[in-house]
């Protein structure tokens, strides 16, 4: 399976967020979208979920245009989102956040089967899985958010700033995790601030500026490119 | 002089009761309003005359079928509201289609003036059909009688009534923790983006919180019917305000918390009326509501948020 | 804009004279379109200005025609002395009701609004204080006398209102074209940005409900000595309703607007009396309609524009 | 230069629900200086804007401005006192003018209400004037001018924001808070507005703003103050923060030996 965004506009009313995207993500990769606050990457990330509709181009799923479909359709063609600031449901259990995930999914073993994936990867979650999502602690929730995000069983995962708010220590295994889902054999868009820990796991990456790629490379090539670092930091005078 | 304790107590009883079976029905129609409140953050105005299209209904379909004898009756009104349900259910559904849906992005004044514009719609069209005149209720179909507990008389139509919407309230209270379409229905209330990415069908929620909510309401508005016998084309107002902050006073947008808040409005306005004064009885609900938004804006189950800036 | 003045005086005129060919009943239909165009433009201070959800105007509009019946019938205060204080005793009693309850947003305010409307009626229902007279309310109440003259006919008062609106036209346009009208739009179109531009949000919007409510006070004395009775019965929640919709409909946050909107919802139903039973049917359905088709109303508030100083460079 | 302190924070602190998004945090801000308040999302840089303006109460700490407590004042009393901000959402009213807009900042110099509305003297309609006058300096100030009667959605998004920019000026501040002034911005808007901000520092008054275009922080500002899970992790001159070792792991990740990082 091959994710195509083919010259993406997306406006806000008059302002143009993004001007002309074109991302490929091939199976079974790590691809990660880096850039500065307001670059469009999460703008990008919504919309081929479908919750923003493009005003030009199109997010093509192999040859299946998704920017036609409508979000709960591109779900059930096996692509999930872990939307930025996690975004669970707060006064809804561990359970039934997780049981959400899985809405999509009628074969009720295939639902078993992931949960006891997921309580696997985060035995933590199994634990509070009766208690409200939302007085777990900001890294169990984001635990929670990539497990509701894995529940849909997807061939792709997109996932929005995973780092977001937490202590390196749990930053790190976060990213172990996403790691280990990718060996599973699920291809991930990673969009993340921290720039350094996303190219050491991607397989390539592209750097966006006010709604445009400056840079296009492997991860390797991107991690010695003092470009990227200037995105960020500035460059040195 | 020692006042007559047993009297006291039993006028408090008498009262309490009576409460609790109003308090059901507000319980049932502010459901209606707190489910379609809490996905798409509008008062339904029109809600109101959903309740009372229920009553006319159900007059309709009780002259038509011409029910008599007690045993009979009983088995024919439980069908006849089910039918009633299911009917309002549809016109609910159909409202949302026409007079909401067009303006699911429009500012949130011009769906509130939508929502009177239906309600002001629907109210003259029952009075077009039905008349402006109070209609009564077959008062033949159910024993009257009244069954005495500890030395209290408890008409039989107060504990079917209170039973009824407590059945109600419960079966929709275990649809909505229980089953998978209500869970989707919980998660659109709270984030209906996130909900979507879950592969949830925003719509679809929101037509079946139309058809759940319509349908409870306009059973209340069949049992109204039969507990107090006559019905008019405006009571929707006075019904849907008070259930409406019934729904403020439990938190609004939260389904447990319409219960509670049913009850207890039913509970002080009976008691209010009673002790306080029977002439300030439909002012009482509005007073709590004020005192309310003043000292806990967000209700008793409801949660405080913060406003970002 | 010369082009809009012709146009402004001549309706301006037209309205003068219309009395002259009408009969009493059509010029009565004009009294209430008049009554109502003042009291939606109060509201529309509130409403349309500040973006406040209020649909409890119609209890200040009782406030005003209560303090006239009771004072004038009480004392024999002639009513004309009486409109400052209708119109005062309806803002202080704004000021109580709104202080504890003007940060409420959106649909709590309007809730907040229709209860306080219906606890209104039901006291003065309720004979409060024993001076509202209960449910019958209180008649009884003379008409104006200025200067010697007595207005009485339906064409006597047609002229009184016709001032009364007149005058609150020139008012409230000069207000909304001023510092005080610019800080409620900015409230109205965000407030966290309007206080953080160093407006007082709280008080303003205070302000506004007073004003809005003084107003309609002063409604209220015209309304009782043009009756000569008052009673609950002609402040119910569906009077607010009414006003509401004129302000919504005719164009919130434009005076025009509104003043055609009190033409249209006051005066059409009269025009379509034969059919009067399916003319609320209809009117229900425009409203659902319009909201869906023309949400900022018929007439829509124009964008102001300023002169600037025309220095070159 | 004066080293005049015009704005001092000490120990302020606020947390969420039990989340600390600000702890505290203490620096001062000498007057006439530029400081850039910078850290990685989620610092809890805009909470400590929020704080200074009065939009959050702080649970602990205060913040004095020109000598004066004002922590727990209200946004306008503070606007008055002369701190005026920008959000980092672009907030205009959208649906009015430009000039209606920079109109906003002038009412807190301005006396007339509603019976100066209704009886317009002449020392009202001359504040008016001036008022215009000033709204319209504002807009020509940031290079506005040329449409002041077209509503604020209208303009573009970098427009939007030097129009806010305008806005906050109008109020006559001291102190200006201008929080990520260049989001959305392309280069050539970037480049004005760092030009901008140097002719407000010009006119004497003193600007913090958070910023995550380094390369205009890095520029503009004397001083920077670094955040990090609410904690303040640096302070200095740009060049020393960007060799600063702390400030490089809080952006880009911890560095850890290549080979063996492994997830």
């Amino acid at each position: 399976m091959r994710l195509r965004i083919e010259n993406l506009e997306v406006k806000y009313g008059n302002v143009r967020v993004l001007k002309g995207l074109n991302i490929r993500v091939e199976q079974g990769e790590i691809v990660t979208i880096l850039g500065a606050n307001g670059a469009g990457k999460s703008t990008t990330l919504m919309t081929v979920s479908g919750l923003v509709k493009p005003s030009g181009g199109g997010v093509y799923l192999d040859d299946v245009p998704l920017h036609k479909l409508e979000a709960h359709h591109i779900v059930n063609l096996g692509l999930a989102q872990v939307p930025e600031g996690r975004r669970v449901f707060g006064t809804l259990t561990v359970l039934e956040n997780l049981r959400l995930g899985a809405y999509t999914t009628v074969d009720k073993a295939l639902v078993g089967r992931n949960l006891g994936w997921v309580f696997e990867m985060f035995p933590i979650l199994n634990r509070r899985s009766g208690q409200l999502a939302g007085t777990l602690s900001g890294g169990e929730q984001q635990m929670l958010a990539i497990g509701r995000g894995l529940m849909a069983n997807p061939k792709i995962l997109l996932l929005d700033e995973p780092s977001l708010g937490l202590a390196p220590i749990l930053v790190k295994s976060i990213f172990s995790t996403i790691k280990a889902i990718n060996r599973s054999g699920v291809t991930i868009v990673l969009v993340e601030q921290n720039a350094r820990l996303a190219l050491k796991l991607a397989d390539r990456g592209y750097v966006l500026e006010t709604g445009r790629i400056v840079l296009e490379d492997k991860a390797e090539a991107l991690l010695a490119n003092p470009e990227v670092q200037n995105a960020y930091l500035g460059g040195m005078h | 002089m020692a006042p007559d304790k047993g009297k006291v107590m039993q006028l408090f009883l008498e009262q309490l009761t009576n409460g609790l079976a109003v308090g059901g029905i507000y319980a049932l129609i502010a459901l209606g309003y707190t489910m379609v409140y809490g996905v798409l953050k509008l008062i339904n105005f029109a809600h109101g005359d959903l309740f009372t299209i229920g009553a006319y209904l159900g007059l309709t379909l009780l002259l038509s079928l011409g029910l008599t004898g007690h045993i009979g009756s009983a088995a024919g009104i439980l069908v006849l509201i089910l039918m009633v349900m299911g009917l309002v259910a549809v016109i609910g559904a159909l409202l949302e289609r026409a007079a909401y849906r067009p303006l699911r992005t429009s500012p949130r004044l011009s769906a509130v003036v939508s929502a009177l514009g239906a309600s002001i719609f629907f109210q003259n069209a029952i009075m077009l059909i039905y008349g402006a005149r109070f209609r009564v209720y077959p008062h033949d179909l159910l024993p009257v009688t009244a069954i005495s507990l500890f030395g209290l008389t408890i008409p039989v139509m107060r504990i079917v009534l209170f039973g009824a919407s407590i059945v109600m309230m419960t079966g929709l209270y275990l649809f909505v923790q229980r089953t998978r379409t209500g869970t989707a229905i919980r998660a659109a209330a709270i984030d209906q983006g996130a909900a979507r990415l879950m592969g949830i069908d925003v719509n679809r929620v929101i037509m079946y919180v139309f058809l759940i909510g319509p349908a409870l309401g306009g059973a209340a508005g069949m049992m109204v019917g039969l507990y107090y016998g006559q019905i008019n084309f405006t009571m929707g107002w006075v019904y849907g305000l008070k259930a409406f902050t019934a729904a403020i006073l439990g938190g609004i947008g939260n389904i447990p918390g319409a219960m509670l808040g049913g009850l207890l409005l039913g509970v002080i306005e009976s008691l209010g009326a009673t002790y306080i004064s029977l002439a300030w009885k439909d002012a009482i609900s509005f007073i709590v509501l004020i005192l309310i938004l003043i000292v806990r804006p967000t209700g008793i189950l409801g949660e405080r948020v913060a406003d970002k800036v | 804009m010369k082009h809009g003045i012709i146009v402004n005086s001549l309706i301006v005129v037209v309205l003068l004279a219309a009395p002259i060919w009408l009969n009493a009943y059509w010029v009565d239909v004009l009294n209430s379109i008049g009554l109502y165009a003042v009291l939606a433009l109060s509201l529309n201070v509130i409403l349309g200005y500040a973006g406040l959800f209020h649909m409890g105007h119609a209890a200040f509009f009782a406030i005003g025609a209560y303090t006239t019946a009771i004072l004038n019938t009480q004392f024999g205060i002639p009513v004309l002395w009486l409109m400052p204080l209708s119109g005062i005793a309806a803002g202080l009693f704004a000021l109580i009701v709104a202080r504890p309850i003007i940060h409420l947003r959106g649909d709590y305010l309007l809730i907040v609004t229709i209860g306080i409307v219906e606890i209104v009626r039901i006291a003065l229902v309720n004979n409060i204080f024993g001076i509202t007279g209960g449910p019958n309310g209180i008649f009884g109440i003379s008409r104006p006398n200025l200067l010697g003259y007595v207005i009485r006919t339906p064409h006597d008062f047609y002229y009184l209102i016709f001032a009364f609106t007149a005058v609150t036209v020139f008012l409230f346009h000069r207000l909304e074209n001023s510092r005080f009208g610019r800080a409620l739009n900015y409230i109205r179109e965000d407030e966290t940005a309007a206080e953080g531009s160093g407006i007082d949000t709280a008080h303003y919007k205070l302000v506004a409900f007073v004003l809005g409510a003084f107003w309609a006070g002063m409604a209220g004395m015209i309304f009782a000595s043009k009756m000569t009775i008052v009673s609950p019965q002609s402040f119910t929640f569906w009077e607010s309703v009414i006003m509401f919709t004129i302000v919504i409909l005719g164009g919130s946050g434009n005076i025009r607007g509104v003043l055609l909107g009190a033409f249209l919802i006051i005066g059409l139903p009269e025009v379509f009396r034969e059919f009067a039973a399916a003319r609320m049917l209809v009117f229900g359905a425009a409203m659902v309609l319009m909201m869906i088709f023309r949400p900022k109303g018929i007439l829509p508030p124009l964008s102001r524009t300023y002169k600037l100083k025309t220095n070159a460079g | 230069m004066s080293k005049h302190t015009l704005l001092s924070l000490s120990d302020l602190t606020k947390s969420f629900g039990g989340v600390l998004a600000v702890s505290e945090v203490s620096f001062e801000v000498h007057q006439g200086s530029i400081v850039g308040l910078i850290g990685p999302n989620g610092a809890g840089k805009t909470t400590v804007f929020n704080l200074i303006t009065g939009n959050y109460l702080p649970d602990r700490g205060s913040i004095f401005f020109d000598g004066r407590d004002i922590s727990g004042m209200r946004t306008n009393m503070i606007v008055s006192l002369g701190i005026a901000r920008t959000f980092q959402t672009i907030r205009l009213f959208q649906n009015m003018s430009a000039l209606e807009n920079v109109l906003a900042g002038c009412h807190c110099r301005m006396r007339s209400g509603i019976f100066g509305a209704m009886l317009r003297l002449p020392w009202q309609k001359h504040e008016e004037r001036e008022a215009i006058d000033i709204a319209a300096g504002e807009l020509e100030f940031v290079g506005l001018d040329s449409n002041p009667d077209m509503a604020a959605r209208n303009f573009s998004y970098g427009n939007q924001r030097l129009l806010e920019i305008a806005r906050a000026l109008a109020t006559r501040p001291k102190f200006l808070i201008l929080d990520e002034p260049a989001g959305g911005m392309n280069d050539h808007e970037t480049r004005s507005l760092v030009r901008i901000i140097s002719q407000i520092r010009d006119r004497g008054i003193t600007v913090l703003l958070i910023e995550h275009d380094m390369n205009l922080v890095m520029k503009v500002c004397e001083e920077l103050v670094v955040l990090d899970h609410g904690i303040m992790i640096a302070r200095g001159t740009p060049e020393g923060i960007q060799k600063d070792q702390s400030v490089i792991e809080a952006y880009l990740g911890p560095p850890g030996n290549d080979e063996d990082e492994d997830f």
